[in-house]
């Protein structure tokens, strides 16, 4: 099983993207940041007490699937849409959505067009090897306009074209638009179209056919977004977990009460490791995406339920 | 023949298997087909025991499927509904629309660097070196994207064409260079003869085709001319009148017009488009092969020693005449094979095309049609065998053209 | 001087010529000038077009290269510091990003303290290659060449140094087993022999036997992972693997073309026919996307490995058509002239054929080396960090994104400097090798 | 080295008529700074048949290749057959059509049959036709002995064969100066006769020829006039038997004891 | 062209035994459908030295070649040294190392040196240690008078230091018969006195030899027959001075007025 074999191996094999601006970058020490780079380090810390035990592979659009389904890596974390034929298909299991996201449109402000509605025979850049392409022909189609794809590789790629003009739109997913637009020399220059064309759950996902590995990441993960709701971030974790507090939930989490991680056959504080790896999923939000950082994503759909947003951990219990 | 090498009648001997030279063959190549087919059915057992262990069968039926992707640069009418066979068919197309071109454009680019490259001017000698030993020596893929970035900056968008002061304006008021691209004009048949455009077409081609054999004629009926008086008459006049006035006088029947591109909204419309991402790929697939066709032109010039046109021009030829009937000739024999094997390689490498979002056969087939499809064994396999044999057919007509002129030599 | 009539013949000159400088048009810049750019029409139009495609690649390359800017953190510093000095409209390069990043475009995630390694390592190579390039080194050297493959890999990869020694100890039992069996059961069994045993061995004992020696004598290095090895590093690590494994498998293939057998003859062909009709590209996607099929449920190895196999298919088919080449170049009799001697067909190949057509096909390997060193850039496309696909990477850190051309300027010029002077090289081998044969 | 059979030359109808067929005057030539032919003064009158001997890099060949415009001279005159050699281009056509060449390497054209070979420069400069110029070419292939080779091509010849070839594709063009430049010094030992014969032959048709040549046999037997170069200079020329017998320079003499001793 | 040297051979001791070293008989061998051999039947005694001539393409190189199997013949017999020469590669590489041929172009191996050259074969086929088999090769060097060459590159030498290497690789393998396919053909006259020199002093010990050559001079001088042949047959064979001065066959008198006459 898989998760006997991570232990063996001492090390967490992770599929990332070859390089997504907030969600998975090597820094200058060669050192993996991000918002899924983070989601990886929680599962290697609830797994192995460790978060930098983690082997980061990086994927391509075209080769992450293979990579996840030959067993070359444990879990796939790289903005990956969670769909029908994916999850069915091809044989894989979305463990949760650790991003809402949803495709959208930018466009120079200059060119004066407030609805995607309106761009009709407009060049479009999209990055190909994913959801984009099948979303953007389906929303193309269903309004009856017309348009002219241009498929880039890399981000890096479609950014250049679009910044020289080579096309009147760039769509990708809001949260890449929105990192985009950050990178620029004028943002403001640029505006993002208030249509969202597609639903994106981006999650993390595992091979089909071994739940118990599933679980694990899936309630790693949980735990990160439980740890938000109930008010548990790396500054008071220590304290918190030192002894059982009055919320059971709570003391559940943290270890304190029942056997969650025996279960999971994982040690008693593995939902505290894995916070204390990068702390709650707000604070890794706020730390990689969020509007302090140059990339600047508000919360939006990514609030927990409480506040109005998608984000809910089901009950540890 | 009459006595057997051995005396018969000594029986047959396990040895003799591997001493014998009559046997030792057989024995070797029984080995090796063992051994071979062991490797095989290995391979093939693993591949099922594998696609079983995922739950996949080997089954081309996904090519009957509905694509549900877009491609902007297409030959022959396809859309997101199509199936992705379609797709696949689109994508080789394009494969061979930019070997085409780019055979055509490095063949160009090649023999005049590397005539230039002799040229006794230095500073254009050593220009043609810069460009040769530049291209050569930096990976295709850099030049792909460089190109194709470079191209973007330094042409103007089509919103430049736009305003009352546009800072960018069409040549010829029909050709307009933007960074998506070239938009020249298309002709289209007011009244044409077939409701179905690619006929009016075919018609346009077979007058063409029957103008350049009656152009053949002529020149033929020139050179028996000049063979019997000496002086070759002057045909250039009716070599153009024949090639131009059926084509014309059809364009006429069928009301030609030209469509020129307009800007319209956000892009040019009508005309012809050339894509950006077909033109980068092309030009750097070009430039780079043309590079090291340069080298090859270079060479085989070199081949052909100085005293073939000095012994020219003793006799009298002209430069040109010399270089036609003493020079190519000679030198073409050396640069013809090497020349296509380029030819090879400039078709295997614009599957390249997936660095710009060209959409040739490895982004339809190999590429997105295998990412929704999840059909990696099959697509590779169809992809692999199109350059197969696309490779395979381009060394057989290099192995045909060797064989003639081996014995045309002798 | 007079005039030389057919009635007065005879003519005997009493003073002699001595030697003058030419005419004023036939000395110095001038005439360089007048010759070499101006000496025709067209000549002149080619040289009025030279001078304006080198303006106007210089007026816009030179300025922005030059006055690029070295340090800044992140590339908003770049454009403050630009604006601060150019102003906001001046386009000018943002070296800052190379000056940070070089280690890694270099070496890609390799722990820094460890870069001593695989330049001490690509420094052996250097040496181990030596010996076989330059003819006139002692042939001691050779031993040098034998063991670095094993160094390398120790020194690139670190582990236990048993590891390495176990592999190597596999090849010595082959030739051991050679020694031994050759002269019973004849050269073809015993290279049968010679490559079963060996490989029983790995299999079977190679591995507890370095875990037990590494668990008695550790002595090693640090782990590094192949995944933590990017670029120029990993392409010339792929590079010169692939030559490097690829040159016994294409002999073999050249050989195997040689021959008459039937089977053994048109499996060659076809292999390398294959190999070479199909873009690498789509060898690296079967590599990464395939092998796997084809491989018992369960294996798996690192994705460097698979390319380094597939690459190393790739290459011997190259391989084997230059080593064709040196094979037909050499003249019949040598072959014979080793038949006459006794020399059976492999002993004729390893001691006559083989030394004489590898040499002349160093040349053309070099080539074959410089391809694909090249072409590893292709190996992005597959998720490998490869020079291009660090840039990538690099841009995807939120202080560098939005940087272009300076990275992909960078690495097209370190590919110039490697390629252009091994194409130098091999062009001095060939002009040797050619005053040499003739 | 000698040939017997240039002995039997008939020197009684060679006539040297007074007209002038090259006029050399006061010309220079520089490769660089490197000064290769210095005043070079040389009158040929139609029907001479003339050596140059001298040295190796005493610029004979050099000389001869300025006749002709493969090499370009940068001082003095060069007259042919009434035209002056200049940068007219029209000027070089004429005199390289009226002057054919031969050089130490055939320079056949390996592409070609030999017919072809022959018939190229008619047809192209000459614009004769086809038909006519290949009765020309037989007519020229039968005086070099070789009617039957015309159909090969040149690789199939042997080396005397070819130079033979070369001849005829040079009178083929009717040129009224024959220049060659050693001829047989790339020929072994049996080729060099049957080349000779057929230079003697045409000499004894009163062809001009200037002849840049080793063999100290056919000069003896055919010219009626040896000039000996050395550093770039004509230093010395003479009647044949007057040069050999009797030579008036030092280098002449030293130049003879060398080529004849040997 | 005849030299001097060879014939001051003391032929005395020059002793032929009864053993026999060869013995073909009705060998025959066809190139496709071309028939180079036809009917061959040949005894060669342990010690006699056979000079085999005849005109280009009478298959004199061929036959030899059969001998050591570098051809392969269709029909007939050969055996050598009581071994047969069939399809066995035992039997093969067996005689193969009984028999040293020298060939027309040496085919020295040019990546090694002499010593090494010489010590190959001994040291890979007969396994002898490599410091006995220098010894050997030392021997045999200085015998053809080039020990002082041991340690350069082939290409190093003349023409004549090769073929007499190429003769002492031969002999360090100990052969018990030596062929000799034209050896001298490819060098200069000077050249050629040097390795027959060598040739009749491995005469004079006694070796058997099997010689195609053209060297009427040292057939005469050393041989103890001579075999003439003609499209691919032996049509004449005697010893030497009968064979010179008395020729019964046509052809061979042909051959003879045009080899001897030249
Ligand atoms: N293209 C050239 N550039 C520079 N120097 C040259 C060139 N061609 C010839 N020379 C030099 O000019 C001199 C005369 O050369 P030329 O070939 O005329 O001599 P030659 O008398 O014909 O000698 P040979 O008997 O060897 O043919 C020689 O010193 C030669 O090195
Ligand atoms: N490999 C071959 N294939 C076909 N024919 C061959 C081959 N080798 C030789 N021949 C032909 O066989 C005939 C005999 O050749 P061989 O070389 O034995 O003649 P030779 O007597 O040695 O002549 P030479 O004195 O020229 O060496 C010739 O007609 C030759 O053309
Ligand atoms: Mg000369
Ligand atoms: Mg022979």
């Amino acid at each position: 099983a898989t998760l006997d074999d991570v232990k063996a191996r001492g090390t967490l094999n992770c599929g990332v993207s070859t390089g997504l601006t907030g969600f998975s970058a090597p820094d200058a020490n060669g050192v993996w940041q991000g918002f899924d780079v983070a989601v990886c380090r929680a599962v290697a810390a609830a797994v192995l007490g460790d978060p930098m035990a983690v082997n980061f592979v990086p994927t391509t659009g075209q080769t992450r699937f293979t990579a996840l389904a030959s067993g070359e890596i444990d879990i796939l974390a790289r903005n990956t849409t969670w769909t029908f034929s994916r999850d069915v298909d091809l044989k894989f299991e979305f463990v949760g959505v650790n991003y809402y996201d949803g495709q959208g449109f930018m466009v120079p402000k200059a060119l004066g067009v407030s609805s995607a509605k309106e761009l009709d025979g407009a060049t479009v850049c999209i990055q190909t090897g994913t959801t984009t392409e099948l979303n953007l022909a389906d929303f193309f189609r269903v309004n009856n306009i017309n348009y002219e794809p241009v498929p880039i590789e890399t981000n890096a790629e479609a950014q250049q074209q679009y910044l020289a003009g080579a096309c009147d739109v760039y769509t990708t997913d809001a949260s890449g638009l929105a990192s985009t637009r950050a990178s620029f020399e004028a943002p403001t220059d640029h505006v993002i179209l208030p249509e969202i064309i597609s639903k994106e759950p981006l999650g993390p996902l595992v091979r089909h056919g071994d739940s118990e590995w599933g679980d694990v990441v899936r309630w790693s993960f949980n735990a990160l977004v439980a740890a938000e709701e109930y008010g548990v971030t790396s500054a008071n974790i220590e304290e918190l977990s030192a002894s059982a507090g009055d919320n059971p939930e709570l003391n559940r989490l943290l270890g304190a009460e029942g056997e969650l991680g025996a279960m999971l056959g994982l040690e008693p504080d593995w939902a505290k490791k894995a916070i204390m790896a990068n702390g709650n999923y707000g604070e890794i939000f706020e730390k990689t995406i969020g509007e302090k950082t140059p990339i600047g994503l508000s919360r939006g759909l990514n609030a927990q339920w409480t506040e109005g947003g998608l984000l809910y951990s089901p009950p540890f219990r | 023949m009459t006595t057997m090498t051995d005396p018969p009648g000594q029986g047959f001997r396990l040895s003799q298997l591997i001493y014998d030279t009559r046997y030792r063959s057989l024995t070797i190549q029984v080995v090796a087909m063992i051994l071979l087919m062991l490797l095989v059915s290995w391979l093939v057992a693993n591949t099922v025991t594998n696609l079983h262990a995922l739950g996949k069968d080997f089954d081309f039926g996904f090519l009957t499927q509905p694509s549900g992707y877009d491609i902007n640069q297409r030959l022959i009418a396809y859309d997101s509904q199509s199936t992705h066979g379609r797709a696949a068919v689109v994508g080789i197309l394009n494969t061979l629309l930019v070997a085409v071109l780019g055979c055509a454009l490095a063949t160009v680019l090649g023999v005049v660097a590397g005539v230039l490259r002799l040229s006794n001017n230095w500073l254009v000698s050593r220009l043609m070196a810069v460009y040769v030993e530049g291209f050569r020596n930096v990976p295709l893929l850099l030049w792909i994207v460089l190109i194709f970035a470079l191209m973007s900056e330094s042409t103007p968008a089509p919103s430049a064409f736009r305003g009352d002061t546009p800072s960018a304006s069409m040549l010829l008021d029909g050709v307009a260079v933007t960074n998506r691209g070239i938009y020249i004009p298309a002709i289209h048949f007011g009244a044409p003869f077939f409701d179905n455009g690619l006929y009016n077409w075919l018609i346009v081609l077979i007058a063409f085709a029957a103008s350049v054999f009656a152009v053949k004629r002529l020149s033929r009926w020139a050179a028996v001319k000049q063979e019997a008086t000496g002086d070759r008459p002057t045909t250039w006049y009716l070599t153009l009148g024949i090639l131009v006035l059926p084509v014309a006088i059809l364009f006429a029947l069928m009301g030609a017009f030209l469509d020129l591109p307009s800007l319209q909204g956000f892009n040019f419309q009508g005309g012809i488009h050339l894509r950006g991402s077909l033109i980068a790929l092309w030009l750097a697939l070009s430039l780079y092969t043309g590079a090291f066709i340069a080298e090859i032109v270079r060479g085989g010039i070199l081949a052909v020693s100085k005293g073939q046109s000095e012994a020219a021009f003793a006799l009298g030829l002209r430069p040109g005449t010399t270089m036609k009937l003493v020079v190519l000739p000679q030198a073409l024999r050396v640069i013809i094979p090497p020349l296509i094997s380029q030819f090879l390689n400039l078709t295997k490498n614009s599957s390249l095309a997936i660095a710009v979002g060209y959409m040739d056969a490895r982004s339809t087939l190999g590429g997105i049609t295998i990412n929704q499809t999840g059909r990696e064994l099959e697509g590779m396999l169809l992809l692999g065998l199109f350059y197969l044999v696309l490779s395979l057919v381009i060394s057989g007509a290099m192995n045909v053209y060797n064989t003639s002129v081996k014995l045309k030599e002798r | 001087m007079s005039d030389t009539h057919a009635q007065t013949v005879a003519y005997v000159r009493d003073t002699m010529t001595e030697q003058r400088e030419p005419p004023l048009s036939q000395t110095g810049a001038y005439k360089w000038i007048l010759g070499n750019m101006l000496s025709t029409p067209l000549n002149v139009i080619l040289t009025i077009g030279s001078l304006w495609v080198i303006w106007s690649v210089l007026s816009h390359v030179l300025p922005w290269a030059v006055l690029g800017i070295w340090n800044a953190d992140s590339l908003s510093a770049c454009r403050a510091i630009r604006t601060e000095i150019y102003g906001a409209d001046a386009s000018v390069a943002c070296w800052a990003v190379i000056s940070e990043r070089w280690p890694q475009l270099l070496f890609g995630f390799y722990p820094p303290e460890g870069y001593w390694r695989p330049v001490l390592a690509f420094a052996l190579f250097i040496a181990a290659i030596a010996p076989i390039l330059f003819a006139s080194l002692p042939r001691k050297m050779l031993w040098l060449t034998v063991a670095s493959p094993f160094v390398m890999f120790w020194l690139i990869w670190g582990g236990t140094v048993w590891a390495p020694i176990c592999i190597a100890l596999g090849f010595v039992i082959g030739w051991a087993a050679i020694r031994v069996a050759g002269p019973r059961i004849g050269a073809l069994g015993s290279i049968l022999l010679a490559i079963l045993v060996p490989v029983l061995y790995w299999v079977v004992i190679a591995g507890p036997l370095a875990s037990g020696l590494s668990a008695i004598l550790p002595i090693g290095l640090d782990q590094v992972a192949s995944r933590d090895m990017g670029g120029f590093m990993l392409a010339l690590i792929i590079g010169i693997a692939g030559i490097v494994l690829s040159l016994p498998l294409g002999i073999v293939l050249a050989l195997g073309r040689q021959s008459d057998l039937f089977l053994i003859n048109k499996v060659s062909v076809i292999f390398i026919e294959v190999i070479r009709g199909v873009p690498l590209i789509v060898w690296l996607f079967t590599a990464s996307l395939l092998l796997n099929y084809f491989l018992p449920p369960g294996t798996n190895f690192d994705l460097m490995l698979r390319v380094i196999i597939m690459v190393t298919l790739f290459s011997s088919a190259y391989i084997a058509e230059v080593v064709r080449g040196g094979l037909a170049a050499l003249p019949k009799g040598q072959y014979e002239a080793g038949a006459a001697l006794g020399l059976d067909y492999w002993k004729s190949m390893r001691l006559v054929v083989l030394p004489q057509a590898l040499k002349i096909s160093i040349p053309g390997i070099v080539n074959t080396f410089i391809g694909l060193f090249k072409d590893t850039t292709l190996v992005v496309f597959i998720g490998l960090l490869d020079p291009i696909g660090l840039s990538n990477a690099i841009r995807a850190s939120t202080e560098w994104n939005g940087i272009y051309w300076e990275l992909f300027v960078f690495i097209g010029l370190c590919f110039f400097i490697f390629c252009f002077s091994m194409g130098r090289y091999s062009l001095f081998l060939e002009k040797k090798l050619r005053r040499e044969h003739r | 080295m000698q040939n017997q059979a240039t002995e039997t030359v008939d020197r009684s109808h060679m006539q040297v008529s007074d007209e002038i067929a090259i006029q050399i005057t006061k010309m220079n030539k520089w490769y660089g700074s490197f000064h290769v032919l210095r005043d070079i003064d040389l009158t040929v009158h139609r029907g001479e048949r003339i050596v140059v001997a001298g040295p190796s890099g005493s610029g004979k060949s050099t000389m001869i290749r300025c006749i002709n415009r493969l090499e370009e001279h940068q001082a003095g005159k060069i007259i042919v057959d009434g035209t002056e050699l200049g940068s007219d281009l029209k000027n070089i056509d004429k005199i390289r059509s009226e002057v054919g060449m031969v050089f130490q390497h055939f320079n056949l054209f390996p592409h070609l049959t030999i017919l072809e070979n022959c018939t190229l420069a008619p047809i192209w400069v000459r614009k004769i036709p086809k038909r006519e110029a290949e009765a020309t070419a037989m007519h020229f292939l039968e005086k070099v002995k070789i009617p039957e080779q015309a159909n090969k091509y040149p690789g199939q010849l042997s080396g005397g064969q070819q130079q033979r070839v070369a001849i005829a594709r040079s009178l083929c063009m009717k040129p009224r100066i024959m220049l060659f430049d050693e001829p047989t010094s790339a020929l072994d030992p049996e080729m060099i006769k049957e080349v000779l014969d057929t230079m003697v032959s045409l000499a004894e048709e009163g062809m001009t020829m200037l002849c840049v040549t080793h063999e100290m046999g056919f000069a003896q037997a055919v010219a009626n006039r040896v000039i000996f170069m050395d550093a770039g200079q004509i230093v010395e020329q003479n009647e044949p038997k007057e040069f050999f017998n009797n030579p008036q320079h030092e280098r002449t003499k030293l130049f003879l004891s060398q080529i004849l001793g040997h």
